[in-house]
């Protein structure tokens, strides 16, 4: 055994030593222990360097609350995480842990110079200077500030572990399996509620696990939490243990954090890392104990200086002596309890400062009895020792003649705080109880109660007591009233939360929250560098800086020393600097009121909040049915939202211009293949779908006879094109309406909520069809000659079958709805068949093909055929600012309707002006030169910047077809300038000259349509 | 030992969506054959056809592979006069099962109701989101739940079914 | 996640809901006769109360429907959900 | 006002730091001011302090319902850039980031503005095309953005993912390279302690609960928590809470507000030497000088006061940040919290003068105003003194929502087809 485990007791397992490295040293712990109760077991004190002055750090405390103690465990392979705190990680054979925030070594830091230098660095030293010369700033000074902040390092390569989560729900969640925490938990589930009992420890027992003579109904406490569990087990109850409740939202919404495979040597492969638990609970009970407070006195950040019931944690629970000889320094009665276990366990008790002038009560009359010797009315005024305290001053509270007293522990207690936490991110209120000088929960905003320990009770009795009626009335709350949603415990009314009491939740941290008024701090002896947040280094004097320099709200007081920022958000530090700050400026604590709380309770993994969102899990890849077959022969996809499209197919040796160019032509020679599987359908059926069309789209519908199509254009209400696409009208009630890819969603969604809200009158139901058809489209003049063989019970000769019209028949074997319709101005057809016969009609159809030279194209093809026609794609020749009057589409606006969605706006004032962008053809002078999509348009390159701009070049491409390249853009009342010549300004300091044209390129008669 | 969850893809279906108002509803339910359910997110089924309420006005039926043309007809028969919307979507969704004791718990990797057998009985469906995507859940046994997911969300859905049954391998 | 009151489904979580802005704003029968300004106002501006709001959602994945329901904007509590058409509910301050 | 710089703190550090002077006093309301402000956040803030400094109007009241700068000025993710699209846009995040390059001199008080660089990634090739047409206009309004390659973008930010192999792989990027943080606690202290050292009274603890007006309709001051204050002019700089003060007027206005959430790592040794924003992937990040990675989330859907969020929110940011940075999955969260943003139409700001005389108001920032603080201040300043909108604040009037001339930014990022 090491050197300072004792000979017996605590809950570790004597007989499984583990060893683990620290700082590359090699030392043995035993199963059960955390890295904390190992190394001071080991004798290792100094763990750490503060942030700031990189004063030697040891550790403070046994949990959660730590704020000295932080390592990084490195496990190989990129499973390295930074600023773990030493007393919450488990011991495992190998594990590897190392200090931070020092260089070269943590015995010898060179950033301790820091520490004598300190003077300069009060708090907000950096707002003060830094800011001559003025290029230094971000060159030298702020680098160097850079490199001395931070912690840990953050990992260097990928994450290789996987995060499970999972959504849960529950009658009762109870939050802490402490003995109040399991008694709810018991009571709740023996009422019959469904039990979620967590806690963020190994073991369940809380406080009990260092407490070995406590017993509840007359069994020794340990047995007592054996039998508890085993029942809640019976009863269903699903119990968590290694799992923080880090965050209360909204509506008892609770996310729990559980660490699976942490404190494993050999995690199984199938074992996630940490599971999100996101708990939807009826009630919650919170049973989350209470942290205990240190006091700030002069050099209390020395190593060996502890808090006390932390030190009785070491020896009961671990089985470690924290020290030799220890003093005393408290100003409240618990910490009389860990001077006698230590003192059993042969510890010296040096003495016992006590602040209070005759601290009363049996636990005081048991030290005496045992032998120790308290003083009263005695504080500390100092500590010496550099990597370890080696001895402290206790002095009379008043001040007098001061005791030097060798020691190589000091356990402090100023008291405790109730973790109120999760209440207050529940919004709930805080009331301070001046007996117990702390907040406690006050009213509740949500379903939810405290008990025991959080809630400032600390008798185990009353604990087991409270717990027990927060359980059963949990479960009986939750039987009477199942709904979350539209009840806060006591039916409240929808009325804001009253005030008077003091709030520490978002929403109301904005509100008042007091500052003092102008007026004379009173002069206070201020304690040289008293640490108030150790993890920060703020002392007693960064506060009173603050406040002198008038920084009065709390809030101002922790943004400008960073009291209560660092990784353990204040939970040590908090109330200390609270108090310090009240009676500094002579008010009330509740009047100063606290900061707010906020998730997460403590840190929480960045991969459990993704959890399986990552590569093809990060959102849905979409494929169309065809995807397989364009893969297979060598397509280049795109992702337009969630699809993969195939952009191009280029043959060997081939780069996209060339594979492109290629497309074109054999779309414009012969014929081409297309999947516009992607586009949205929406199946628009009923008696009024007719009158339904004319109100969601521009066009009139009323006169399109079944069998017939047009192109529809939808705008916003505020007259902004929204979508566009065809509509083929399958019979008087019906219509097969599409929609732009990335749109199909949005449209559907725009046209339920004017169908439910303004139009519910009209019969006319609405049904997606995108994902039912898959779509080839077969464009090019040979398109009829493609296809002719394949079409069955449908007529498609030029004049059976006009341009834009639509039969349903089948087509290579397969019902089809077959449309005339063409996005590429040549002959073309668009088969719409069952999404499952997609690939096989695809295949049948290019094998029809391969007689007319068919080509496959993707969408970069179909983008300039569609461009040397000046067709628009709404979201590349639209962008939400634009009206169909810009694209030269009135022609689009049914001009006998009375009303549609968006004609209104057309009306406005802004509307109407000339000088509004319109689309335009742009030809460069140079016609080998493409311009750049994106590109701006001005009259004058040459003019000064900022320039005045014309608009943007919308698309650009080389077009096989005319031998030249073309663009179209938007520009600044365009259609009066056709034949000026602009220019076209690049990124390298050069302009290309262009000429203003029609924005149709190519068959301008659209005679190729008819073909 | 059983395995504790399966995932397995559904062999095609016919499906239809209908939609219409309350003169219809009957007419639909007895030309399939299956009484339109009207409480809210509850199936009615008649093997091996079924009725799934989505929403006040809107139904998802679902029947054999191959049945699509005659129900189609029927059910186009039995409307005359009554406004109504039949759409066949066969092809728009595909169908996974998740059985096992542990199936619920792997739907709720990424669904957020309450699949309590109380709270989310044998019968009840309804639309609603897995993880990123949109899903119909129906509970078709104790541990037993169909998932319709549209074609193309389904390899997304099935990975992530995966990746939540990998520890229950 | 909140629990949003579908007054068909019931109680479900926020992420099956689209919200979809401030309830009651209706659209007049003939746009066409609306001043500049009136338009304007029925197109953007908004009472965005602190307190109690009448507001739209839409059971997007769930029953699809559009309903309109009453929540305080402070503490995001709801305290009433109606279908589309119905009355808006007097609610007692 | 005592100097702060390097000599002034060694003085001070042998007096062991007793005698710094108060930063701004906390004086009692006096019975009416020239100008009263609503809204002690950097805007109205900056606003004071330009109003004093530039047009000697000194009779100046900022009113704070709780702590100055406690606002979304306090809660920001500080990302300053200016190469926005539209014209007017440009020009006014542009004259702010010519502000920021010497505030901290100007304000005898380091903001910390850090030109570290804004990247913005692109991750299709509609992406590209929109970036890129950012980029064109702003180097024609003079403006410095730049398109980097995949591998370039890489260089500039090592812990980038430029694999293939996620969902959205990155194809290429934008970058502003004068674009940066600041640390935006001290903009607003900077901006207090300047104005108040010209005489500006800041009034924290003073909540506005209504708005007088006088018989010819003007305003003639406030009612607050603290008394009526008479003011000549009344400023509205109240960010989320626009809605709530100028009903206090009787004018409705076009604004929502929503929380928006952001959240913070715990703090490492530098890693992340730049900002990085995806619009499509939804994520944004830096590292502050004290360590801490600091990530934007998103709005939540609905309008809101809480200053609180759904978690799902921050969970889809961090989904997002996984993926981009794989090797930031096993860092972790410190502290996750809200604003309230107020959010207009067109995403733009309003800044001018109102329906009701003597009104003004500065609203509308949303998710992006911490950029504009000084110019935002500073064109503010000049509309209330003058009585009419300066030049760059003259696009943003209330007027453009009756017109139609929207300054859409949002729109102008367009769709995916
Ligand atoms: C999470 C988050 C991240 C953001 N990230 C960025 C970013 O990276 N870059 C960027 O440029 N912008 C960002 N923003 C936006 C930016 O924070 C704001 O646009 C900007 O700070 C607004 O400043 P302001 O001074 O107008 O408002 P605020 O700072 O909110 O100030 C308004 C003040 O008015 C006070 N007030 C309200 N009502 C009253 C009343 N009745 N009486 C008296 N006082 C009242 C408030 O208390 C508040 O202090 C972000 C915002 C949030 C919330
Ligand atoms: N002054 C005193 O004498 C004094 C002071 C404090 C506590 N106590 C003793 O403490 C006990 C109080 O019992 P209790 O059950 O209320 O508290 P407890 O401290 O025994 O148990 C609380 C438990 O909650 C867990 N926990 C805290 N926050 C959590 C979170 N966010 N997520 C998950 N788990 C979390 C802790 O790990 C702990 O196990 C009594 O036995 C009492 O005697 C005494
Ligand atoms: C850029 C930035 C960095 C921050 N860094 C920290 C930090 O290191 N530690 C911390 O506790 N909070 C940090 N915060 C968050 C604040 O503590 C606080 O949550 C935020 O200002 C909102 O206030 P509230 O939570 O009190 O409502 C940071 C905030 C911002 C805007
Ligand atoms: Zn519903």
């Amino acid at each position: 055994m090491t050197p300072f485990r004792t000979p017996a007791g605590g809950r570790i397992d004597r007989g499984k030593p583990i060893r683990f490295t620290f700082d590359g040293m090699a030392y043995t712990g035993q199963a059960g222990d955390t890295l904390a109760s190992a190394l001071l077991a080991n004798g290792v004190h100094l763990v750490g360097r503060s942030f700031k002055y990189h004063r030697p750090r040891g550790i403070v405390a046994a949990g959660a609350e730590e704020p000295n103690a932080l390592v990084t465990v490195d496990r190989g392979g990129g499973r390295e995480v930074p600023n773990l705190r030493a007393t919450q990680v488990e011991i495992y054979e190998g594990l590897t842990a190392i200090s931070q925030n020092r260089w070269p070594s943590l015995k010898r830091d060179l950033g301790a110079v820091n520490d004598l230098l300190s003077p300069l660095f009060p708090a907000g030293f950096y707002y003060k200077t830094f800011k001559w010369p003025r290029s230094f700033w971000a060159k030298v000074y702020e680098p160097a500030i850079r490199r001395s902040a931070g912690l840990g390092r953050a990992p260097k390569a990928p994450d290789p572990d996987r995060y499970a989560q999972l959504y849960a729900h529950c009658d009762v969640l109870v939050i802490g399996g402490g003995p109040t925490g399991i008694a709810a938990a018991l009571a709740a589930a023996e009422a019959g509620a469904r039990v979620i009992l967590c806690d963020e420890q190994p073991e369940f027992g809380g406080s009990l696990l260092h407490d070995p003579g406590a017993t509840i109904d007359g069994k020794a406490a340990t047995e007592w939490i054996a039998e508890s569990l085993a029942a809640l087990g019976r009863r269903d109850a699903v119990v968590l243990p290694r799992t923080t409740g880090f965050g209360y939202f909204a509506h008892n919404f609770v996310g729990l954090a559980e660490r699976i495979t942490d404190h494993l040597a050999a995690p199984g492969a199938r074992q996630p890392r940490e599971r999100l638990w996101q708990v939807r609970a009826k009630e919650v009970v919170l049973a989350a104990g209470a942290i205990e407070r240190p006091l700030a006195f002069p050099q209390n950040d020395r190593p060996g200086i502890m808090l006390a019931e932390a030190a009785r944690t070491y020896l009961n629970r671990y089985g470690v002596r924290p020290g030799t000889r220890a003093v005393v320094i408290t100003d409240g009665d618990s910490a009389y309890r860990a001077a006698l276990d230590l003192a059993a366990a042969g510890i010296a008790i040096a003495a016992i400062a006590d602040t209070r002038a005759a601290p009363p009560g049996p636990l005081v009359d048991a030290a005496r009895a045992a032998g120790i010797v308290v003083h009263p009315a005695t504080t500390i005024i100092g500590t010496e020792g550099r990597r370890r305290v080696h001895s402290a001053r206790l002095a009379p509270v008043g001040g007098g003649p001061e005791d030097h007293v060798s020691c190589d522990l000091i356990l402090m207690s100023g008291g405790w705080t109730p973790a109120v936490h999760l209440f207050s991110q529940s919004r709930g209120k805080l009331r301070y109880d001046e007996a117990l000088g702390a907040f406690v929960p006050g009213t509740s905003a949500q379903r939810e109660r405290s008990a025991g320990g959080c809630r400032g009770t600390y008798e185990l009795d009353a604990c087991i007591g409270e717990g027990h009626a927060a359980g059963r009335e949990a479960a009986a709350a939750a039987r009477r009233s199942p709904a979350v949603s539209a009840t806060v415990s006591g039916d409240a009314p929808a009325a804001p939360l009253p005030g008077g009491e003091r709030s520490s939740q978002p929403g109301d941290a904005e509100r008042g929250r007091d500052v003092a008024g102008e007026g004379a701090l009173p002069r206070r002896k201020i304690p040289k560098r008293a640490f108030v947040d150790f993890q920060n280094d703020v002392t007693v004097k960064d506060l009173a800086l603050a406040l002198r320099e008038g920084f009065r709200s709390i809030e101002h007081v922790k943004r400008y020393t960073t009291t209560g920022m660092a990784t353990d958000q204040g939970k040590t530090s908090n109330m200390t600097a609270l108090e310090f700050v009240a009676t500094s400026l002579g008010k009330a604590v509740p009047a100063v009121g606290t900061t707010t709380f906020r998730q997460p309770y403590t840190p929480v993994t960045f991969g459990v909040i993704a959890g399986a969102a990552r590569g093809d899990l990060f959102e849905p890849v979409r494929r169309t049915p065809i995807h397989s077959w364009a893969a297979e022969n060598g397509a280049v996809f795109e992702d337009v939202g969630l699809w993969k499209r195939a952009w191009y197919f280029p043959k060997a040796g081939e780069d996209m211009h060339e594979a492109v160019a290629r497309e074109c032509r054999a779309v414009r020679e012969g014929a081409g293949i297309f999947d516009a599987s992607t586009l949205g359908k929406i199946e628009v059926v009923g008696p009024d779908a007719a009158e339904f069309m004319n109100r969601l789209y521009t066009n009139a519908w009323t006169k399109l006879e079944p069998g017939r199509c047009r192109y529809g254009l939808m705008l916003t209400e505020a007259g902004f094109i929204m979508d566009d696409g065809v509509v083929g009208r399958l019979a008087p009630d019906r219509f097969h309406v599409t929609t732009t890819t990335g749109g199909a969603p949005r449209v559907l969604h725009h046209m339920e909520d004017y169908l439910q809200t303004e139009f519910p009158d009209l019969k006319v139901w609405l049904t997606s069809t995108t994902e039912q058809w898959a779509v080839i489209a077969v464009q090019g003049p040979k398109a009829r000659d493609v296809i002719v063989s394949l079409v069955d019970g449908i007529d498609i000769a030029r004049d059976a079958m006009p341009h834009m019209s639509v039969r349903l028949g089948k087509v290579a074997g397969v019902p089809a709805r077959l449309f005339r319709v063409s996005f590429t101005g040549e002959l073309g057809f668009e088969i719409n068949v069952p999404a499952r016969h997609g690939r096989a009609v695809w295949e049948a159809v290019h094998a029809a093909g391969q007689a007319h030279g068919i080509a496959p194209y993707g969408t970069e093809t179909m983008h300039v055929l569609r461009a040397e026609k000046g067709y628009i794609i709404v979201g590349q020749e639209s962008d939400g600012t634009v009206i169909p009057a810009d694209l030269g589409l009135d022609g689009m606006i049914g001009k006998t309707k009375p009303d549609f969605v968006g004609k209104r706006s057309l009306a406005r004032p802004d509307m109407q002006l000339a000088d509004r962008k319109q689309l335009v053809g742009l030809l460069a002078t140079d016609p080998k030169v493409t311009l750049e999509e994106g590109a701006q348009v001005v009259e004058d390159p040459n003019a000064p910047v900022p320039m005045r701009m014309l608009g943007h070049v919308t698309s650009s491409y080389a077009s096989a077809a005319l031998g030249r390249s073309i663009a179209l853009a938007l520009v600044s009342g365009g259609r009066a300038r056709k034949g000026m010549k602009l220019f076209v300004p690049a990124l390298d300091g050069t302009a290309q000259e262009a000429t203003v044209t029609d924005p149709v390129f190519y068959d301008p008669e659209g005679k190729r349509l008819d073909g | 030992m059983a395995e504790l969850v399966t995932i397995t893809t559904l062999p095609p279906a016919t499906r239809f969506v209908v939609r219409g108002g309350e003169a219809a509803i009957p007419l639909i339910g007895r030309a399939f054959g299956v009484a339109l359910p009207r409480d809210a997110c509850r199936a009615a089924s008649v093997p091996p056809r079924a009725a799934l309420w989505l929403g006040p006005d809107e139904w998802l039926l679902l029947a054999p592979d191959g049945d699509g043309e005659r129900i189609a007809s029927e059910i186009g028969a039995a409307l005359t006069g009554a406004p109504a919307s039949v759409v066949d979507i066969s092809d728009r969704q595909v169908a996974l099962s998740v059985g096992g004791p542990r199936a619920a718990t792997v739907v709720n990797a990424f669904n957020p109701l309450d699949l309590h057998p109380e709270a989310f009985p044998v019968g009840m469906c309804t639309r609603t989101v897995f993880a990123k995507a949109e899903i119909v859940l129906w509970r078709t046994a104790a541990d037993g739940f169909r998932i319709e997911v549209w074609r193309s969300f389904a390899p997304y859905v099935e990975g992530l079914l995966r990746e939540a049954a990998e520890e229950y391998a | 996640m909140l629990i949003v009151p579908c007054p068909h489904c019931g109680d479900r979580p926020e992420i099956e809901f689209r919200y979809a802005g401030p309830a009651h704003i209706e659209r007049a029968q003939r746009p066409a006769e609306l001043s500049d300004e009136d338009w304007a106002s029925y197109l953007y501006l908004r009472d965005n109360p602190k307190g109690l709001h009448f507001e739209r959602w839409r059971h997007i994945h769930g029953c699809g429907r559009f309903f309109n329901a009453a929540r305080d904007t402070v503490s995001d509590r709801f305290v009433a959900s109606y279908k589309a058409g119905q009355k808006r509910p007097e609610i007692p301050r | 006002m005592s100097r702060y710089s390097i000599f002034s703190l060694a003085r001070n550090a042998l007096s062991g730091h007793r005698n710094w002077p108060r930063q701004w006093r906390s004086p009692e309301p006096r019975r009416e001011y020239d100008v009263v402000i609503v809204g002690a956040g950097g805007h109205g803030l900056a606003t004071a302090y330009y109003l004093a400094k530039e047009h000697r109007i000194q009779s100046v009241a900022v009113l704070e319902k709780g702590w100055l700068g406690g606002g979304n000025t306090g809660r920001n993710t500080t990302i300053i850039r200016s190469n926005y699209l539209q014209d007017e846009s440009a020009a006014i995040y542009e004259h702010a980031l010519k502000l920021w390059e010497g505030l901290s001199a100007e304000l005898n008080y380091n903001v910390m503005y850090s030109p570290r660089g804004v990247m913005m990634l692109a991750h299709s090739v509609h992406d590209n095309q929109v970036l890129k047409r950012h980029i064109y206009a702003n180097r024609l309004n003079g403006i410095d953005n730049e398109w980097l390659s995949p591998e370039e973008a890489k260089r500039f930010c090592p812990p980038l993912n430029i694999g293939r192999n996620i969902r959205y792989p990155v194809t290429g990027a934008a970058l502003q390279r004068r674009g940066g943080t600041a640390r935006h606690d001290a903009v607003a202290w900077g901006y207090a302690r300047g104005a108040d050292g010209m005489g500006v009274d800041i009034i924290e603890n003073c909540e506005v609960t209504g708005l007088r007006r006088g018989a010819d309709g003007a305003v003639t001051g406030c009612d607050t928590t603290r008394g009526f204050i008479g003011a000549k002019k009344v400023a509205v700089v109240a960010a989320g809470h626009t809605s709530v003060v100028m009903a206090m007027a009787g004018v409705r206005m076009p604004i929502e507000s929503y929380p928006l959430q952001a959240l913070v790592s715990e703090p490492v040794k530098p890693v992340f030497p730049c900002v990085v924003m995806s619009n499509s992937v939804h994520a944004y990040i830096s590292q502050s000088d004290k360590g801490e990675l600091v990530i934007g989330a998103g709005t939540d859907a609905y309008v809101s006061y809480s200053q609180n969020g759904g978690l799902h929110v921050a969970e889809h940011t961090l989904d997002a940040i996984c993926e981009l940075f794989p090797e930031f999955r096993r860092m972790r969260m410190l502290r996750n919290w809200g604003g309230i943003v107020d959010v207009t139409p067109d995403r733009s700001p309003i800044i001018g003068l109102t329906p009701v005389a003597g009104l003004y108001v500065n609203c509308g920032w949303g998710t992006g105003g911490f950029k504009a603080t000084p110019g935002s201040g500073h064109v503010f300043a000049a509309t209330v003194a003058r009585g009419e909108p300066h030049p760059i604040a003259a696009p943003f009037t209330l007027d453009r929502f009756r017109t139609g001339r929207l300054i859409d930014e949002a729109a102008a990022a367009a769709v995916a087809h």
